[in-house]
């Protein structure tokens, strides 16, 4: 299947993303607060907010032009840990895919590399740290397999979002040796990472919003 | 939740309003993005010393901003630490030329927020070091976690490597300062209740009415240990044990000795804690030279208290001693 | 109940022992009767100013003792007025021979116990004079009550007083410059929870979540209204109504804003409130000269803040300027 | 009956007084909990726990020297309101009963006017002010119709307790015009005066150490 995500499926991703972020506010405050500081909803929320405004007055040109408006707003509004990890994913997809119009899978799975590259070149974590790069790295894989296999970037997405949630539920049983859940050491047990779980929710919106294009 | 507060979304901007409002002679606000100068910023020929990271530990950072401290100060969201286009300006605005210090906390948020803005800030011709400040002996095991948390060791940087900025130290030398009071400060903490944040509008962790965490950090996490409770001479021993123990000073070293309280906690339990402490370490064979006792570096309205232990040598205490003029720190003017 | 405290009987003598080691420099704690004097009491040719109370309000009394503001502080019992065998060597300890002025918050128990211990300090050969403070507008139909407490206004006393007498002036003098503050100054104070006295083991009262205590005093007292939650401009709306109100200022008059906490109440949300109660105050034509924001007289941990307005003269804002150095306030020096 | 009390009466009343304070410590401290501070039980507590330590020193010689040592005691321990009040009353009373060995009813009669002479001197309060007074004032009334009547001391503190007892409890409707629950206007109506209750206490601890000499 040729078909290609463009400049409208980019925006529509992330209007998807602010409201499914908006809706999760309060569940992503509560697993920041059980192993965190309970902010991670609320910064989310406010970096998403902003995006929203942003699209409001400017109409991006090209996919890679959404993503690098997304990653200059979550970086200035979201603080924390995550806006300099999310700003860096969005910053690092949006060098990605470059000026192009339209993504193809094989684009758009080179974009979900970088982004992931990125959040592990700022943040140094691994897979099993319980961070956000344990839905991070299983996304990216799925999506390789999905585009390796000749699927459409609709379905290349929903393999990553799939991926990724279970990525998220993987953290479950972990300790952490990244961020502020690293302190509790065994008492982390048994909580789901915030950032895992907002990962998997802005991959699935990115998936949602393909499936419309489809 | 009960505060006194308008709302969630603008406590931190109304707090700091206020706060410039009240300290008009000490600091200027600069509102949209959010950042606190001296009034008169930058101070000429003068290394410049920026600070910031989430709100809700107040005073710190904004409460010392002055002379012989912090020259900006950045508040992030409550517990989140700011982001780069707020932290950039308070640099430029910070610097005169001779550079500026970031004075960062060991969280992932600060450290990669203020990473971001040394580098743009670097870009726009401003030389920047940083002092990461990680001091909290809480944290054990720190190659396999983010690594000790910066806590009320910051306020003992700040004012030492402030000190050392306003007497005309040059950029290493006041980042060497600053990394040097880092190695020599030691803190742990307790708490007795959690805090609530404001926008999440329920505590940060629930504790029984006889339990109470240890080794807690100072943005409501909770902490390594949950113990049932204790009286203030027990907590006392408890918290002083592992900093005792890394910090590993030799009998006749001369100390600072900080209690800090987490901001719902009573002035005079402060005082008994640090009674209790003064006489541990007097029998541990060091010399309580210096002291502080007081809510500098809080957690909202948590109760509890935090001790930290700062290994002095001769140029730390003349620093200590020098003039310092900040709203919530101020002598020698 | 969990506090940092060893055992309810001994919270305040561990304190205030602790206190005199942190403040070495500044205090002397006579243990037994207990109270606290300057490190060198009394000054030579200076009229002395003693003050004291119930245990509990700290950093009021014991953290004013300096120069520029108290000779002798006589800490009580937690809420207790302390008794005369106390306060009477703490007065002798300030004479210098120039007279010695009680500064007394009008509570029934102060009032008495500092009546006597005057009696006895006039036999013993010291001139006494005392300053009531009773500035708390929550007391309504004073003739029919013990008539107004003293409250926040007690530490603008203080400090403008103490000013006073270390510039020379005599004890009449003294006395007649801390009336005057008394006149000029009005209280009113809010709690969103109330405090556990030590022995008590349980609150003073009991509030909902959604409910707040307005005219408290700083005893856990319960106040004169209890009304539903509301957010801070409206709070401080109705702190500053009836202190307006019974001060009656007139447009153009300068005015020192003082917003205090209770103790349990981080210090962003005192900048809130008194971002508000500048703009109220300005609105009424008023000058907002000078300002004090912290916890300086308190409630144990209750949570909650009090505003004063004091109406200035060209001389209560020289004094007010006046270097001070004490723990819990100092600058000049 | 011509029977008096004499040094032993005053030093079993004050012992007894200790014991009936310490037994009440919480019940006064929750009465001043409502419509005071919380500490009347705790500051008569350490009060006459102090007065016991004195008497375990000393041996007073005399009913008024007994008084007086409680005075110098209570003033010096007590704080608050009720040292100084309680203080007065004792050193009144003292000084009433002169350095007599024993005391007859009208002695008696005498030293308790004195007392509650000594408390409205100092404090000012009226019956119906809801303070001690409201017990002071009936208890001085009874004591001198019981001893007008020719009752012998005994049967005089009796009296005196049983209308102190009735002044406490007639308190519970009252606003109070004096002390800290004069703040709380109509809000301390329903609420018993703790000093009204620890003054029957004494004098009913008064009372039955008479008896035990009868
Ligand atoms: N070093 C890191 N690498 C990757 N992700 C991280 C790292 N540190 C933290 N995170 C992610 O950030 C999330 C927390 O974000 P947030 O709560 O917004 O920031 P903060 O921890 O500063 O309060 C965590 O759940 C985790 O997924
Ligand atoms: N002016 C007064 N005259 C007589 N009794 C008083 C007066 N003021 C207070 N009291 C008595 O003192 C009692 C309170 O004593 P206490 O709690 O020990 O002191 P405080 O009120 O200083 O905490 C009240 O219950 C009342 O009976
Ligand atoms: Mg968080
Ligand atoms: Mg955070
Ligand atoms: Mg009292
Ligand atoms: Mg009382």
């Amino acid at each position: 299947m040729g078909q290609t995500l463009d400049t409208a499926w980019a925006v529509r991703w992330l209007r998807a993303s602010a409201a499914v972020i908006a809706e999760n506010r309060v569940a992503l405050i509560e697993l920041d607060r059980a192993i965190g500081d309970g902010d991670h909803g609320e910064n989310m929320d406010r970096g998403f907010t902003a995006i929203l405004e942003k699209l409001d007055g400017e109409q991006p040109a090209t996919p890679g032009a959404a993503f690098k408006l997304a990653a200059m707003t979550l970086m200035s509004k979201v603080g924390g840990a995550a806006g300099p990890l999310y700003g860096t994913a969005f910053l690092r997809a949006g060098t990605a895919v470059g000026d192009a119009a339209e993504l193809d899978s094989a684009t758009l799975v080179a974009a979900l590399t970088a982004a992931r590259d990125g959040v592990v070149a700022r943040g140094k974590a691994e897979v099993g740290d319980k961070t956000m790069i344990d839905a991070w790295t299983p996304a990216v894989d799925a999506a390789a397999a999905a585009a390796a296999s000749g699927e459409d970037p609709a379905a290349v997405l929903a393999a990553a979002a799939s991926a990724a949630e279970a990525g998220a539920e993987s953290t479950d049983p972990l300790i952490a040796h990244k961020g502020r859940a690293s302190y509790l050491a065994e008492r982390a047990i048994g909580h789901r990472d915030p950032g895992a779980v907002s990962s998997a929710l802005l991959l699935r919106a990115g998936a949602q919003a393909a499936e419309v294009a489809a | 939740m009960k505060k006194l507060i308008n709302d969630p979304k603008t406590v931190v901007n109304e707090s700091v309003e206020g706060f410039g409002r009240a300290h008009a002679g000490h600091v200027k606000v600069n509102p949209e993005p959010l950042y606190v100068t001296r009034k008169e910023a930058p101070s000429e020929g003068k290394v410049g010393l920026v600070s910031g990271g989430g709100s809700g530990h107040e005073p710190l950072h904004a409460g010392f901003v002055g002379f012989g401290m912090l020259d900006a100060a950045v508040p992030g969201a409550v517990f989140t630490s700011p982001t780069p286009d707020a932290i950039i300006p308070a640099t430029i605005a910070a610097n005169s030329g001779a550079g500026v210090v970031h004075i960062v906390k060991n969280y992932t948020g600060d450290v990669l927020n203020f990473e971001t803005a040394a580098e743009m800030a670097e870009a726009e011709g401003v030389n920047v070091r940083t002092v990461l400040v990680n001091d909290d002996v809480a944290v054990e095991d720190s190659l396999y976690t983010a690594g000790r948390r910066g806590v009320a060791g910051t306020v003992l940087v700040e004012k030492i490597a402030g000190a050392a900025a306003e007497r005309g130290d040059d950029l290493d030398a006041v980042a060497a300062i600053g990394n040097r009071v880092n190695e020599n400060v030691r803190s742990m903490g307790v708490a007795l209740s959690a805090c609530t944040v404001p926008h999440a509008g329920v505590p940060s962790f629930e504790l029984a009415e006889d339990e109470i965490e240890i080794g807690i950090g100072i943005h409501g996490e909770p902490g390594r240990h949950r113990i049932p409770m204790e009286n203030a001479d027990g907590i006392t021993d408890r918290l002083l044990e592992p900093i005792l123990a890394d910090l590993a000073p030799a009998a006749g070293d001369k100390v600072l000795l900080f209690v800090n309280g987490m901001g719902g906690t009573p002035q005079s339990e402060l005082y008994i804690v640090y009674r209790h402490a003064v006489a541990v370490l007097e029998a541990a064979g060091l010399v309580v030279e210096r002291s502080l006792v007081g809510n500098y570096i809080t957690a909202l309205e948590m109760q509890g208290a935090s001790i930290s232990v700062l290994r002095l040598d001769d140029e730390m205490t003349e620093l200590w001693d020098a003039p310092v003029n900040t709203p919530a720190l101020r002598w020698g003017m």
